[in-house]
């Protein structure tokens, strides 16, 4: 379907770019669900406000939209990004908004009496949140964040759109180039699939040591499906908020 | 990062730049015959082919194509994504305000795309508006503005040539606009459509011509005189050279012009 | 930089041109999105194992990979040996079946909500399957189901501008055409606010819902 | 009608993975008696009601509800599996009122009570309603009729329940501890009502409950179960006033 | 060190809504005394402690602990509202133990009882350590230093809580209700720990408990509540002998 040239100059080429992609967007949307999920728990209500107003924007906002603005519309407010930079920070921002909800919702849902017995021993407010809070609000928050992240890597594609050579782009390339469609098409979502397979799978041994962290038993699921699914809380991270992602 | 300085150098220094480093990037839109990448992978067409043998007699050995949309090609140029477009992109005026264009390398008409016998008779864009027949064209294609001027509208904006094939074929639009060679090299092989004769698009009894060159940064002026000075050469004894490198692609001498790229900015 | 409000005005009849085609693909999208996705969630409980594990297996699949492929997969693919659609039928099609995916997880879940006496009781009352899935079960699934579908319309007009990619003129497909053809991109703002103008109200509707619905 | 044998179990087995819960288990109920079930916690009684109710299928042996085999079909003089059909044929004889009620939430008390008739019996609308008034009042809940189940107490929930089971005109009413999920200030108008029906109308029941004295007071025979099987059984006197085994002395010292 | 005054409420009153919990209440408790606070459900109890832990603020009046106001600061003469360093700072003096036990399930027994020295006092992880081993011999636990607390039993959880409190080396302790979040037989192996402790050590104990043997045992005096005020106090022989009021003869009646 594809010469072995094209392959190795363009496809092989793309499906790095992929996952450069989303290993770059889930780091900046990973410090951006921290960062704007603590925020908005902050005792300063500024603090508060602008997390908020963040999440809101974020949250409403087309991830493909942003990229458009971000690499047509930016350069003309005098910045300008490299597209993959420009569909990275889209992608980031946007996941990262989501994020914000998981993390935030994982650690309301820490019991009171935790921090209780935190504040009975004199731990500091940062002493809580690190010692405490976060290590046992972590396991609960793999699992929504293993949905998001597939949603990631399906929001990867849209980097095409924004000229970024990822491996949808090389499958755009091909058939302009052959007008040979269908296998290729076929093998870029079998390879989405594979790649949100190998997600999943690797965050289920993220959630295994993180409950094993807690001493806890990681609750058996069956199923191939049950292992890719993006099924349960997700979504719906704080009543699905971050479920509606897409 | 901040968008780069438009050059220290009046003029422009990108070509000592390119030529330091020995490599210059194209932009090319995914369009056969003008730049496109073939099957195996390289980049390929009228335009790459052209700018191959220019950048090697400037100095420049190593050429990387950098494929974009279409509509991305000038803000690729600007945004510093790639140093020229290589594009075949047609020359008007209103991208004459945006970006430094060579001398055009050709001159070409336009054509449909049409259903296999072409059942509507269409011919020219003024058979479409008096039969209400619908158009598609490419995204961002100088096609458009020539349709609009006769007073069609409702066109059907689609994402590329291959598109239209597929468009027309399986009956969603009756024609699909585009130039000469493009639609020629759409249909090759297709037994549902066929392309049209070629034909001279008029605005106001004015003809437009569709030709098309490279574009530079406007603040590129030296970069683009050094291209230009090449290209004329090229166009030495009847185009003997231009023809050579560009005939694999379809192009013929019908196809060539003397035009400048002032007189087709002028409008 | 330059802000032009003419260009703003320039652009706006063409804005309503893309908001309509917007509002379309999405309305009718929900529709496809909302009934496909009862269809999957009752088949995925089918006692026929040909039945359960095809479905099972193919909503999986959608769901896990980028519509934007799926897009163009339907557009350039399926008229090879399928239906051929134009481009604002084939987003539509494509953002139903993509969806339907998600919202059939949330019939799912609705529909095991339902306390297991409610089948008992059912059972109990020789109630045939048929009535028992449109009397009892149902209707009780549907109190819970409201809230995350509404959070997945919302998410469904986020990823509509994707259709523009097949030439269906969203609203951005509309500002992106008209950003190309006049070197401008206060259309691209334009859209990229109102996106959020849309999108705020509708999550603050389904969160006013939700608390409603689940008391 | 009273006297023929309308319920029998032969030789039924229930297990639950390697859990046997029911043992070759052989009793028989007739027509127009109220029998009630005691025994202690996993003895099986809940089991026996979900078997009557087809709501769980036994693993050996047969039961019969008013001749007609339950989970069998007799087909050219052997026994096979019995299909959906004939399931619901011989299931129209059977009502249950559950521990939890389990009300059709959706909908309000008057449609609980005429859905089933409706849409399983095929009477008419009317018809429906006229009995399903009458049934309210039964159980005291007419001014009710027209809200929803979680606005009425539990107790209250517990009386539709029951009209609702009864609404389908079963041969047989399964009760299985339809007062312990109540308040112990609601459980007085539950029994009221039970007693009521047990003294006015000739319908069979199988009742488990830990009330003894309602036990007493409505059963014509007692059956005494432990590890699914029947330790004793007689008329309440003899159960209550005088056991034959230990196991059952014990149990009834503890619970009364 | 014993005899001067460690714990001070002053006039302090403690409103959730308009539901007065604490009226008004006066009481000081001396250093190195064992306090046990005693009274009805509701009346108060575990309210005093949480607000000597500062995990709630009164709505009226002060609370000194070890000469210095806990949520106030002496500010040119003037008391205002305290910072969180000089919260901090007075809270050091105070370990509390929770009925939930409330052991952070994220760490080891071990660093469970290590975290709060090592970060909070500064102290060195050896010396944190040798402490650890030390306290955990003490409530007999030495050998389950490397588990997590989800491994272990209530009793046992309850031990390591204790020994977390006591890490910090806080100059009071306060008890809420140590042993009614476990099993019966898991009780003695826990009040044993606490009896060793109070016998062996200098440590102000504030204890809420309805074992009233227990209270009796240790208490060098008894504080009975009711209603948000002291209704009486002495030493235990004379509450649980003789009481002055009769709410308190009802209540000693009721849990004895
Ligand atoms: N669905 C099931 N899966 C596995 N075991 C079951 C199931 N249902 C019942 N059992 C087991 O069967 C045994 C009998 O249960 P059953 O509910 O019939 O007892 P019971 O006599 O009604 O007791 P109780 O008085 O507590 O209601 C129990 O040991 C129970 O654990
Ligand atoms: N966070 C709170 N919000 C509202 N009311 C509260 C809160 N905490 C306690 N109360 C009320 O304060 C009163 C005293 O509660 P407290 O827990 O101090 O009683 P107690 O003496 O410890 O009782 P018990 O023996 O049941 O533990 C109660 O009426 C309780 O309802
Ligand atoms: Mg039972
Ligand atoms: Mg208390």
């Amino acid at each position: 379907m594809m010469s072995s040239e094209f392959f190795t100059t363009w496809f092989l080429p793309g499906i790095w770019i992929t996952i450069q992609v989303t290993v770059y967007a889930a780091a900046l949307g990973a410090v951006i669900a921290f960062g704007i999920g603590l925020a908005r728990d902050s005792q300063f209500w500024i603090v508060r406000f602008l997390a908020g107003v963040y999440f809101e924007i974020f949250r409403g906002m087309s991830a493909l939209v942003l990229m458009f603005w971000m690499f047509f519309a930016l350069p003309f407010f005098g910045w300008q990004l490299v597209p993959m930079w420009a569909g990275v920070s889209a992608l980031g921002l946007t996941y990262g908004a989501y994020g914000s909800e998981v993390v935030r919702g994982s650690l309301a849902a820490v019991s009171q009496a935790q921090k209780e017995a935190g504040i009975a021993l004199n731990f500091t407010r940062w002493q809580r949140l690190r010692l405490i809070e976060m290590p046992q609000a972590w396991p609960e928050m793999v699992p929504p964040f293993n949905n998001l992240l597939i949603e990631l890597l399906k929001g990867t594609a849209l980097v095409s759109v924004i000229t970024v050579a990822d491996m949808t782009f090389a499958g755009n390339l091909l058939r302009l180039g052959t007008n040979e469609t269908t296998p290729i098409y076929t093998l870029l979502l079998v390879l989405y699939f594979v790649l949100a397979f190998l997600i999943t799978r690797g965050m289920r041994l993220v959630e295994r040591k993180a409950k094993a962290g807690i001493g806890q038993q990681p609750e058996k699921r069956g199923g191939i499906t049950a292992k890719l699914s993006a099924r349960g809380e997700t979504l719906q991270a704080g009543s699905g908020s971050a479920g509606g992602m897409g | 990062s901040r968008v780069p300085d438009e050059g220290k150098v009046l003029g422009g220094s990108l070509l000592d730049t390119l030529k330091g480093q020995g490599s210059v990037k194209i932009g090319i839109a995914s369009e056969p015959p003008f730049g496109y990448v073939g099957d195996d992978g390289q980049a390929t067409g009228e335009a790459p082919a052209i700018a191959k043998v220019i950048f090697e007699r400037l100095g420049i050995g190593e050429i990387k194509p950098v494929p974009v949309d279409f509509g991305a090609l000038i803000p690729g140029l600007k945004a510093r994504q790639f140093d020229v477009v290589s594009a075949g992109m047609y020359i008007n005026p209103l991208r004459c305000e945006q970006v430094l264009f060579s001398d055009p390398d050709y001159l070409m008409l336009d054509a449909f795309i049409v259903k296999k016998g072409n059942p509507h008779g269409i011919k020219r864009y003024e058979d479409i508006k008096a039969k209400g027949l619908k158009l598609a064209s490419g995204k961002a294609y100088a096609q458009i503005d020539s349709a609009k001027a006769v007073g069609i509208g409702n066109i059907l904006i689609l994402p590329d040539q291959v598109a239209g094939l597929d468009a027309v074929a399986q009956g969603r639009v009756d024609a699909f606009a585009g130039t000469r060679i493009t639609v020629s090299d759409a249909v090759k092989g297709s037994n549902r459509a066929e392309a049209t004769e070629p034909f001279q698009p008029e605005i106001d009894g004015k003809p437009v011509y569709g030709a098309g060159g490279f574009a530079f940064r406007l603040s590129e002026q030296n970069f683009r005189d050094a291209f230009n000075e090449e290209l004329l050469k090229l166009k030495e004894n009847n185009y003997k050279e231009l023809l050579e490198i560009v005939k694999p692609f379809g192009f013929g001498m019908a196809d060539m012009t003397d035009l400048t790229a002032k007189e087709l900015c002028a409008g | 930089m330059n802000w032009d409000w003419q260009v703003v005005d320039d652009f706006m009849p063409r804005f309503w041109d893309g908001v309509l085609v917007t509002l379309q693909a999405l309305a009718i999208g929900t529709l496809i999105a909302f009934a496909l996705g009862l269809v999957w969630a009752l088949a995925q409980r089918s006692t026929l194992m040909w039945v359960r594990w095809p479905v099972i297996a193919v909503t999986e699949f959608i769901r896990n990979t980028p519509l934007l492929v799926q897009l163009f997969f339907l557009f350039y693919v399926v008229p090879n040996f399928g239906p051929s659609m134009s481009p604002l039928t084939t987003g539509i099609v494509g953002l139903g079946l993509h969806y339907s995916t998600y919202t059939a997880e949330v019939y799912r879940a609705g529909i095991d909500g339902v306390p297991v006496g409610q089948w008992e009781a059912a059972t109990a009352l020789s109630l045939s399957k048929g009535r028992t899935w449109r009397a009892v079960i149902l209707p009780q699934a549907i109190r819970r189901v409201v809230p995350p579908l509404g959070n997945y319309v919302v998410a469904m007009l986020k990823d509509s501008p994707m259709i523009a990619t097949i030439g269906a003129l969203d609203m951005l497909g509309e500002a992106q055409a008209f950003s190309n053809e006049t070197f401008t991109t206060e259309a691209l703002t334009v859209v990229g606010v109102a996106f959020i103008v849309i999108a705020y109200p509708a999550s603050l509707l389904i969160r006013a819902l939700e608390r409603r619905l689940v008391r | 009608m009273d006297g023929s044998e309308l319920i029998r179990f032969d030789k039924v087995t229930k297990r639950f993975g390697s859990n046997v819960v029911l043992d070759n288990l052989d009793f028989s109920v007739d027509s127009g008696k109220h029998v009630t079930l005691i025994g202690p916690s996993g003895s099986g009684k809940t089991t026996i009601l979900r078997l009557l109710m087809t709501l769980a299928k036994p693993d050996e042996g047969t039961i019969k509800v008013n001749g007609d085999y339950l989970t069998h079909e007799e087909k050219n003089g052997k026994l096979v599996p019995a299909g959906e059909k004939h399931i619901r044929e011989v299931r129209k004889n059977i009502g249950m009122v559950f521990q939890q009620f389990n009300l059709f939430p959706n909908m309000k008390v008057l449609r609980n009570l005429t859905e089933a008739p409706v849409t399983v019996l095929g009477m008419s609308k009317e018809a429906a309603e006229e009995r399903a008034r009458d049934l309210l009042e039964l159980v005291g809940l007419t001014e009710h009729i027209d809200k929803y189940p979680t606005q009425l107490s539990g107790g209250q929930q517990q009386r539709v329940a029951i009209a609702r089971a009864l609404a389908m005109r079963p041969k047989v009413l399964l009760l299985d501890e339809v007062t312990s999920a109540l308040d112990p200030e609601l459980v007085a108008g539950v029994l009221d009502v039970l007693r009521d029906i047990a003294r006015t109308t000739d319908i069979t029941m199988l009742c488990v409950t830990h009330e003894m004295n309602f036990a007493r007071d409505i059963s014509d025979a007692v059956l005494m179960f432990d590890s699914g099987r029947v330790l004793e059984s007689g008329p309440p006197e003899k159960i209550f006033g005088d056991p034959e085994h230990e196991r059952t002395r014990e149990f009834l010292s503890a619970v009364l």
